[in-house]
Parts: structure tokens; sequence; C-alpha cells
């Protein structure tokens, strides 16, 4: 009984069918929310669907100094390891697999997905993709370090009250302690640590301001530019999931509580939450922001956001 | 006949190099025997010394040509061997086969074979007496010989000048090291009369003076210019580069393995100065300034050995931080890594000695595109990568996910925040490697360029497959491998207990034999296994879905003919050869960064006095501070 | 089991990939603004695509120059099927006033059949945007076609 | 920190989108708006004003006799047009309009022609034998000879 509710989790609620609908109907949320922005009529919010199925259809190019096995099995790797990650990520309360992965597992699988669009357009042969990996890279260390950074400050936090002091990287410790004293960013020293990681979603996922290492514009999709048909549309998909794990983990990090208890309703409003935590922090500053340069990036992420963490960090070595 | 044992380790490798010298250039393939026989056999007898030391949990002591101490004094030469030096000499000599069977057929193109043998045995001979010995002169004459053989093998290549200005470099600066090891063992013996290790740790057990404290600043200096800590660490670029990889992998592998055991022993056992809050301050100041300018020159280098000689001066001060710690998970994070590194580190280095034997050069803005020509290699070497820059399913995310946590642990939060961002600096310096050797395009130049014979893949494959098991069951390890290592680190009452007769560590130790428990949750969260199970089955019901909704690989079009269709995108241009790789990635980086790239620059340059000015200066500056602060 | 969302798809996300082969930019702004607030193509589903590879419906606008003529063909046959080719303007249609001149290589159907081609000079968004739902159109077509 | 744009970003979120929903309603072009050419061949002399006159060689002529006249056709090809209204202009009967229909859109080349054929009557047979000079009489030459 139990393996079978396990095979249920992992096909259906947080596992496949949930990624791929999930993220999915975020990214055209988003697609319409930014087009509202523009005070356009914009897509319909299923269009991501349109664009995945009709890249399937698509005739799928190899290029001949193509790395022929890695240039398609990256984007396979990247879609199975973000869906494993969003297997352990809680929804109040609720989650399948917390005891096999903790915070800091949860933060390095979501860097595979990232290593794996760079093996996945380097293997490309594209010049255009050696200049969009070298970027995507320099992307990955500029928002790293703000977000271990605010996590670290989670840990301790979390750690003081109920880990007896020492910092704990687990995830439903986390959880459970937002059911004790409310949400993480109702606190005075996590508020910093909140707005931090605020902005490190959008680089994270890749979205607009922060969109250097696949500008359609300049170097013509990164890392993407060999890719088309199948491969290309689970690049897609990757990109959507990922937008839907990192606001479900922000979700749980910061906003989280003990949560209604049934599933169902659990399940709907933390997809509420990710829709909201997806409008303020990608959607608005792609509606208002244009693209950085990659320096502007890292020194961006260096000065502001790594601030407001350790500033929030030393406020919890404080206690408060 | 396990009292034979450690002796045994040692003489065969001696032996080996003996017979080696006497073959000389005569027959190739019965020499290539006696070495394999050689390394074969010590790697047979550090095996059969796990049973009675980590399944027993005795110690082997041997004197040497049985002079027993006699009343409680140490005439003799004698041999210890601990759960400790047990677990260091496991790897060492596993990576000592692997080599060997490496080089057979990648010194093949070279002059002077022989020769590299009867180096190559001496040096490894040397490492596992050093890591077997129980005297503190003993260990000082396995590092003179240690030394030298990696300076004779680093100018090995005599016939390219870099290679003998680096054996140059490297005999100036090593022959310092020894030269303070040497004084500290002198005024030590002058001290105590004794050079047994254990004697020693009886006597000095916390009773410090100023000249033992002399003692110490100098031995840790000394074994920090064998470990190629930051302020002395300009040698090993030049070494590392210009050695043959097989040996690169050596240097990387065992020589500063055994010379962080040295800090161990010396530090732990000998002067039990682990638990004082100075000590354990400088070391993971010391490891964490290491990590840190090891990666950030190694992300500007654009030669492939030079980079991996940075990498490996990083990731020792990964090992110095966890082993400075102090905390039984901070000690258990640094020994894995310390294990991890070797496996890691050696592969890679075996990839970078691939690629020269296929290519001639492991210059990155040359390479491209190796993949395509050499599919193996390229798996091996994103293994490689991949668990030294600690993605998850690999062995080097434990080891440095133990050292974050033990680190964060102990309070200091600065080093965990650094040793992450060095950890993203590492993938990226290995994602500048992939995409400029393996990816990207095949320069005319290396068109047919061929896989390497079996006999150099097949020491890479064992050293991948191992990175994966040490990622996968990393309870296991740490059961069986680990535990008993750091329980021997924390408690070496048992050791003064065992090598000096039994009453002559009670009159030191109040509570003998009790090592404090070490109580890591280890894997508490994190099981690999079940994570691939995951991994598994998603993987099985993607691919499911996907044949379900008929698609098959055949639709891929791929041609190899000149057709424009499969041509790279150039925006139209006609695909010529442009690849981007080497010194132009990371543009962002470099600029933002651009002051602190440049005084690395010019603190690296190259001139030897330099180099040896600063491995002076940090003696200085560690005498000062062991004056002030240890008490 | 996809093909009928396959075909779905296709109607409703064609990405373009805009080729400007000489135009004197007339068409090309009038491209652009079809993806404005005002015109908005996306509530159709078109995007303009970074890379051919990623395109369905190839966008010419211009007299195929002698310098474009080959990036043209090298780059049309970069686009993975199925494809249609659509010509903006009068350009790449006859050459328009630049017929006969010593640096343009004639029409485009001389290199690819044009699918549809949208006249006018240039022709109004809304024209551009019909054009482009014609070749939807033709772009199911070549899907049926190749299945 | 002065965040640009973000008071009419969010603005605009909650007001009616400016875009025209273009396939139900067509929006009429402005006045004076070149677009697709009607050609009334009743008013054509066949003049071939035109056919100087425009720039890209769009019209052209084809002439067959017939037998009370020639059979003019005059082709407009749209797809080479540039819609300058020039051939509108000098056009002395008027015989050529540009509408302001613009969605012109094409599959092949025929859909772009726009034709029109006339009967130019020749000149009517004078009912009267036109009449012979008479021969030259004498007092003619005198003349010639005292100039």
């Amino acid at each position: 009984m139990e393996l079978l509710k396990r095979i249920l989790y992992i096909l259906f609620y947080p596992g496949l069918l949930y990624c791929f609908v999930g993220g999915l109907v975020l990214a055209g949320i988003d697609r319409k929310l930014l087009a509202r922005m523009q005070k356009r009529v914009g897509p319909p919010i299923w269009q991501p669907f349109y664009d995945f199925f009709k890249l399937l259809g698509k005739e799928t190019i190899v290029p001949r100094n193509a790395a022929k096995r890695a240039f398609l099995a990256a984007p396979v790797i990247g879609l199975i390891s973000l869906i494993t990650v969003s297997l352990f990520i809680p929804v109040f309360k609720f989650s399948p697999f917390s005891t096999y992965a903790d915070l800091i597992v949860v933060i390095y699988l979501l860097t595979i997905p990232a290593v794996a669009l760079i093996v996945g357009g380097s293997a490309s042969g594209s010049p255009y993709a050696g200049v969009g990996i070298s970027r995507e890279m320099v992307a990955i260390i500029s928002y790293e370090l703000p977000m271990v950074i605010s996590l670290l400050a989670i840990a301790k936090k979390v750690g003081l009250e109920l880990n007896n002091g020492i910092m704990t990287f687990s995830l439903s410790q986390i959880v459970e302690y937002q059911a004790q004293n409310g949400p993480l960013f109702t606190k005075l020293s996590m508020i910093p640590a909140f707005i931090a990681m605020l902005l490190v979603i959008p680089c994270k996922v890749g979205s607009l301001p922060f969109d250097i290492a696949e500008a359609e514009i300049e170097i013509c999709e990164g890392p993407l530019v060999e890719y088309s048909g199948a491969p290309l549309a689970i690049f897609k998909l990757n990109h959507a999931i990922k937008m839907l794990v990192m606001t479900s983990l922000f979700v749980t990090l910061f906003l989280s509580g003990s949560g209604t208890g049934i599933l169902a309703v659990d399940a709907i409003l933390q997809f509420i939450l990710s829709i909201v935590v997806v409008f303020f922090s990608i959607t608005i500053l792609k509606a208002i922001t244009a693209r950085l340069r990659v320096e502007q990036t890292l020194r961006f992420y260096w000065t502001y956001p790594t601030a407001l963490a350790l500033l929030s960090l030393i406020l919890v070595y404080f206690g408060l | 006949m396990t009292q034979h044992l450690p002796i045994l380790a040692i003489i065969t490798l001696f032996i080996g190099a003996f017979i080696v010298a006497l073959i000389k250039e005569k027959n190739e393939v019965l020499r290539n025997t006696v070495v394999l026989i050689a390394t074969f056999m010590s790697f047979i007898f550090t095996l059969m010394m796990y049973k009675p030391i980590i399944g027993e949990g005795n110690i082997i002591t041997y004197w040497m040509g049985n002079w027993e101490p006699v009343q409680n004094w140490a005439i003799g030469i004698g041999l210890e061997v601990d759960q400790l030096s047990l677990f260091f000499g496991l790897f060492i000599s596993l990576s000592i086969v692997l080599s060997a069977l490496y080089s057979f057929k990648y010194i093949e193109k070279e002059t002077g074979k022989d020769k590299y043998y009867v180096l190559f045995l001496m040096m490894s001979a040397s490492v596992m007496g050093f890591i077997f010995t129980g005297d503190l002169f003993n260990m000082y004459v396995m590092i003179e010989i240690m030394t030298f053989a990696s300076v004779a093998l680093t100018a090995f290549r005599n016939n390219k000048p870099e290679a003998v200005e680096a054996g140059f470099k490297y005999i100036a600066i090593g022959s310092i090291g020894s030269s303070l090891i040497l004084l500290a063992t002198v005024i030590i013996y002058a001290q105590f009369h004794t050079l047994n290790l254990a004697q020693i740790a009886g006597e000095l057990h916390n009773n410090y003076t100023i000249t033992t404290l002399f003692a110490l600043a100098l031995m840790v200096v000394g074994y920090a210019v064998k470990v190629f800590a930051v302020p002395t660490h300009f040698v090993a670029p030049d070494a590392y580069m210009t050695a043959p990889s097989s040996i690169s992998m050596l240097f990387s592998g065992i020589v500063n393995k055994a010379a962080v055991y040295g800090i161990l022993r010396v530090l732990y056992v000998v002067y039990q100065s682990m638990n004082l809050p100075s000590v354990q301050f400088m070391l993971i100041f010391w490891g964490t300034v290491t990590m840190f300018i090891g990666v950030t020159m190694a992300l500007a280098q654009h030669d492939f050995k030079r980079l991996l000689a940075f990498h490996s001066i990083s990731q020792i001060g990964y090992v110095i931080t966890g082993i400075g710690l102090a905390t039984a998970l901070g000690i258990t994070g640094g020994l894995y890594h310390a294990l991890n590194h070797t496996l890691f580190k050696g592969l890679l280095f075996l990839c970078a000695g691939a690629v020269y034997y296929a290519t001639g050069t492991t210059d990155l803005d040359k390479l491209g595109g190796l993949a395509k020509r050499m599919p193996q290699t390229a798996l091996i070497f994103i293994i490689g990568a991949f668990s030294i820059s600690g993605i998850p399913p690999f062995n080097g995310f434990v080891s440095k996910w133990i050292i974050y946590q033990a680190s964060y642990e102990a309070g200091y939060a600065p080093v965990t925040i650094i040793a992450l961002i060095v950890s993203v600096m590492t993938l990226a310096s290995f994602i500048k490697v992939a995409q400029s050797a393996f990816f990207g395009q095949l320069p005319k130049e290396f068109k047919n360029v061929e896989e390497v014979p079996l006999s150099m893949r097949v020491p890479m494959w064992i050293m991948a497959i191992l990175c994966i098991v040490g990622g996968i069951f990393p309870s296991s390890f740490t059961k069986y491998l680990i535990t008993p290592a750091a329980n021997a680190v924390m408690n070496s009452a048992k050791y003064v207990e065992v090598m000096m007769g039994p009453e002559f560590a009670s009159k030191f130790y109040n509570n003998l034999g009790n090592a404090p428990v070490i109580d890591y949750k280890l894997a508490g969260y994190w099981q690999p296994i079940a994570w691939l199970i995951l991994f598994g089955i998603l993987l099985l019901a993607f691919t499911l879905v996907a044949l379900l909704g008929g698609f098959n690989p055949k639709h891929f079009s791929y041609s190899d003919e000149e057709d424009a269709k499969y041509d790279v995108f150039y925006s139209g241009e006609s695909a010529e050869f442009s690849h981007v790789g080497g010194s132009d990635l990371f543009w962002g980086l470099k600029y933002q960064f651009r002051h602190y790239f440049d005084l690395m620059h010019k603190i690296h340059n190259g001139v030897v006095n330099d180099y040896a000015l600063s491995v002076v200066l940090t003696a200085a500056v560690v005498l000062l501070y062991v004056f002030t602060f240890v008490r | 089991m996809f093909e009928k969302l396959i075909q779905k798809g296709l109607e409703k996300s064609a990405w373009l990939y805009h080729l400007n082969t000489g135009s004197c930019n007339g068409c090309d702004i009038e491209l652009v603004s079809v993806i404005t607030p005002r015109y908005d193509a996306e509530r159709f589903g078109f995007k303009i695509a970074g890379s051919p590879r990623h395109a369905d419906i190839i966008v010419v606008s211009g007299p195929i120059t002698s310098q474009s003529r080959d990036r043209l063909i090298r780059t049309l046959a970069q686009v993975p099927e199925p494809k249609v080719v659509v010509s903006l303007g009068s350009c790449p249609r006859s050459c328009n006033v630049f017929n006969g001149s010593y640096c343009v290589e004639g029409p485009l159907d001389k290199y690819a059949p044009i699918d549809v081609s949208i006249a006018g000079c240039p022709p109004k968004p809304e024209a551009i945007m019909a054009g482009l739902v014609r070749a939807v159109e033709i772009l199911k077509e070549k899907r049926r076609a190749m299945k | 920190m002065k965040f640009p744009y973000l008071k009419e970003a969010v603005k605009s979120l909650f007001s009616k989108p400016s875009t025209e929903n273009f396939p139900k309603e067509v929006k009429e072009a402005p006045e004076g708006y070149r677009g697709k050419i009607v050609f009334h061949p009743d008013k054509c002399v066949n003049c071939g004003m035109c056919i100087r006159v425009c720039a890209p060689g769009a019209i052209t002529r084809t002439i067959e006799k017939v037998e009370d006249g020639d059979k003019v056709t005059f082709q407009f090809y749209l797809g080479q047009c540039t819609f300058c209204q020039l051939c509108q202009d000098f056009c002395p009967r008027k015989a050529i309009e540009l509408t302001k229909e613009y969605l012109m859109i094409a599959e092949n080349e025929e859909d772009l022609m726009v034709r029109g054929t006339f009967i130019k009557k020749a000149p009517p047979k004078p009912p009267v034998p036109p009449v012979q000079p008479k021969p030259v009489a004498q007092n003619d030459q005198p003349k010639e000879e005292n100039k």
C-alpha cells in the first residue's frame, strides 16, 4: 500500500503530471500577466501547451559537429532531476519523500538542470552556444552567493528553536517551525532574506532582466540555438518547471505554515501562492526592466541581495 | 604474519625499484611486469592489513630489527599502522597501482623509460613508508626521498625547457620545506632524546615548552610546503603541468595526501593540539584562503593541467578546513574529501594525460570538439568534473556537504559561504574545460585523433566507477573506512599505549581508550540510493510516455556529408571554424574582478626567489602566531 | 497519439524567423509592429524566434541582394520541416523597383518556393497577420503531408 | 529607489488592453490610403502614360489585332507595384484608382494580377473617299522659275 502511494506520488501529484501541467500553466499565466501589463491581449493561458506539442511535431536536426549523445541526453537529464526536486519540496506539512533530502541537497539538485542546459549547449558545438554557456555560468556564480547566505540564515533561525541551537537543513523542520509561529517572512530578521530570495528567483529561472544566457536577439537563444523538435520542447518544459519548483520552494521556505491538512486544498493553496510569487518576482521585473549585461548581473547580485542576506544572517545571530 | 605486513608493503616497492634499475632497457615486458607485481603486491599487503586493524580495531606495531623499547625508552625505528594510516595507505596504494597500469602505454613514446619506473617506484615506496612509519626521523627520510623522486619526475621530459625549470623550482622550494622539517625533528630529538612518535606524544602531553612550540611551528610550515598550502603553492602549477600526467596524478593523489597525513599526525597525535582553538583557527583560516585563491587562479588558466594543479591546491584547502574544524563531523568530512580528491583528481589528470597522448597538447585554446573523436575519455571527464564540483549523485558532493554542515555547526558561517562559492567556481572552471577541450568544434589538425588504448582507459574507468560508488554509498564508505580513521585521530592515547607497552601511556593520560563518540547524522537526510531509485522510476515513466507518443530516436535527422542543413547556425555565414573556448569564457567574471586577477597575476610571477621569500614569510608568520596564541 | 495535439499546436503557436535580405526596412518595422500591443500577434501564438532551428514560418523581406543570396539559401536549409516561406512586401516577390540592378539576384522563388506572399509596400500589419494566418494553414497541410 | 514604468505597468494591468481584435472587425484604412489597384478599362485610352511613369515597371500591356481595332489588356502586377500612386495621378482619364483595400494575400502570382481589357476602336473609315489632288496646273511652273 505504501509503495502504491509512493508510485502515485511519483507519477501524479508532486511528480510527473503535476510538474508538466503546473509548470506550463504557470508559464502561461506569467506570459498572460506580462501581456496584460503591456496593455495587449496576450496569448491564452494554455499557450505553452500548444508550444510544447507543436515542437514535438517538428523535425529534430542534430548538427554535424555536435556530440550526439550528450546533445540529446542533456534535456532529459535536466527534466528528470527537476521532477525529482519537486518531489522533495514539502507542501504545507505534506511531503512524500521529505526524509530523503533536505535544503542543501535540494539546492544542489537544482544545479543539475542548469548544468544540463550548459552541457547540452556546449555539446551542440555552436559558437553562440559557447558564449551562452559562459554567460549562464557567470549567472550561476552570481546568484549562488545571496541564495546560499539567505538559506544559511533560515537554517540558523529555525535551528535555534527546533534543533537545540544547531542549525537545521531539514525542510520539514522549517515547515514545522512556521506552523508553530507563523510564516517566516513575518519575522523581522527574515525580511531581508525574503527580499534577497525574491530577487534570486528571476536569475535562477532565467527570466527577462537576467536572461543573458538565452538572449534571443544578441546570441540567438544561447545554448538552445541548435535545438529543434522534441529536445527543444523538453528544454522549454524545463524552463517552465524550474519556475514552478523555485516558486514552490520559496513558498515552502517563507510563506508556508500548518496548512489545512487536506492534500488537495493544500496543493491548490501552494499553487496560488506560487502564482503570486511568480507575479511579484518574475512578471513585474519582466515588464519594467531591460536585459542586463553579464558583469552588471554579477555586480548586482554580489552587492544588493548579498548585503540583504548578510543583514538577515547577522540579525539571526543576534537572536531576533 | 600480520606483524610483518607494514614493512612488506613498503619493501616490495623498494625491491621493485632495485630490480627495475637492474633490468634497464633490456627487456620492456619484463620490466613492466616487475613494476606491476611490485605495486600490486604492496596493494595486496595493505589490503590484508584491513581485517586486523579496522576489522578488529587493534594497531600493528613493528620494530625494525626488533629493537624493542627498553625501560620505556624507544631506541629502534618503529612502524605503527593504526586506522588512520591504514585509511591513507589503502587509497594511496590503489592509486599507485592504477598510475603504474596507466603509465605503461602513456610513457611508451618517451625516452629513458627505465629511469621513469625507478623513480616512480621510489616515490611510491617513500610515500607508503611515510604513512606507515611511527618514527619522526624516518618520516623526514621518507619525505626527503619523496621530494627528490618527484623533482626528478617533474623534469622527466628534459627536452622541454619548462619541465627543467619547474624541476629546479620544485627542488628549491621543496628543500626549504624539508630543511624546516629536519630542523623541527632535530629540536624535538634534542628535547626528548627519542625519535619515536608515541614516546614524544607521551612526554608532550600538555606540557608545551617554547622549544616544542618552535618545533611545532616549523613542522607545520614544512608540511604546508609539501602540501602546497597557499603562500607556498607557487611551485605546484609548474610542477604538475610539466610532469607526465601519471606522475601529476600521483602528486595530487598521494604526495600532498601524505603531507596532509603528516600535519594530522604531528598536530593531532604527537602534540594533541587539535582541541586548542588557536590551532583550529589557524588551520581553518589557512584552508579557506588556500581554497579561495586556488580556485580563482584556476578560473584564469588556459592550460588543462595547470588548471587541474590549481584545483588540487583549492581542494586541499577543503581538506585542511575540514580537519581544522576538529569536530567529529569536520574530521570525517576532511578525511572523506581527501579520499574523494585522490579519486576524482587522479581521474581528471588521467583524462588530461589521455588528451595529451592523443593530441600532443593540453592548451585549452588549441583544443576543441574531442568528444566526437574520444567519446569514452569525454564521458570519464564528465564524471570526474561532476564529482569534483559536487553534483549530487557523485562522491564530491557528499564530502563537501559534510564539510559545509560541519563548518556551519562549528559556528564558522563565513567559511561555509566561501566553501559553497568556491564549489560553484570549481564547477565553472570545469565547464570551461569541457567546452574548450571536449565539446565545441574539432580543429582540423585533430581530425583523425584516436581514442587512447585500452590499458590507459582501464584505470580511468576503475576510478570513475569508484567516484560514482563513493557518491551512492556514502554511509558504507564512512562506516568501514572513515569513522575508524576519525576515531583514531580523536583518540591518540591508544596510539601511544600500544606502541610503548601497557602502562606507559597511563602515566600521562587519565582517560585511556575512550574516544569521544562521533555523533554525526551524516546521511540523515541524504540517501542517494533512494534518490537514484526515484530518478530511475521517473526516467522509466518518461521513456514510456515518449515511446507511447510515437517518438523514436531514429527520426532524428543526422548526416555526415557536407550539407548546409546540418551545419551549425552561423546566422547565415558558411560554417568556418570558430570555436569558443579557453580564455574567451567567463568574460563577465574576469572583468568584474579584474583588479583581483591583476594582483594575482603580479604575485604569480614565476621568479624562484619570490617563491622562496613567500615560504620564509609564511614560516615567520606561523612562528609569530604559534608563539603568541598557542598555549 | 499526439497527432491531433500537434496539429492544434502547429495552428496555435507558429514561430516566425525574420530574414532580411537587403530590405529597405519598411517591411521590417511593419513586421515588428505586428507584435506591438495594438496588433499583438502573440494572441495567435506568433512569436519571433531567435534561431532558424526554432522557426516554423520564415518571413523574408527585401530583394535578394548578391551578398545575402547564399546566406539566404543556407539559413532556409537549416529550418526544420515542416516550414513555410512567406514573402513580405513586393521586394522578395519581384525585386520591386530594384529589378535589374547589378546587385539584386532576382526574386525569392528562384531559391525557395514562396508559400504565401503578402503584397503591399510596406504591407499593413493587419495584412501581415492575415498572411501569417494563411501560412499557418499551409503549415498544417505540410505537416499532414509529412506524416 | 525609482522603478521606471512600474506605475504604468500596474495601471495597465487592470485597464482594457488596447489591442484591436483584427479578425472580427477589419478596420478601414485611413483616408487616401494607397491600397489595391482597381482598373477601369472603359475609361482607358491606351495612352501608355502609366507604363512610362511606373517606376518598378509593374504595368504591362498586350495589344492584339481584332477586326474593329486592337484588344488592349493592361496588367497591373501588385507583387511588383510599390503603391506610389503615380499611375493614378498621371492617368489622363482617371482609369486607375488605388482603393483603401489592403488585404492583399496571395499564394501564387496569379492572384496578384489586376487585369483589364478593352477594345480600342480603330478610327472610323471616312464615308467619302479622299479627293485626289488635280494634276499640277501650268501656272505653277513659272512661280518656281522666278524664285
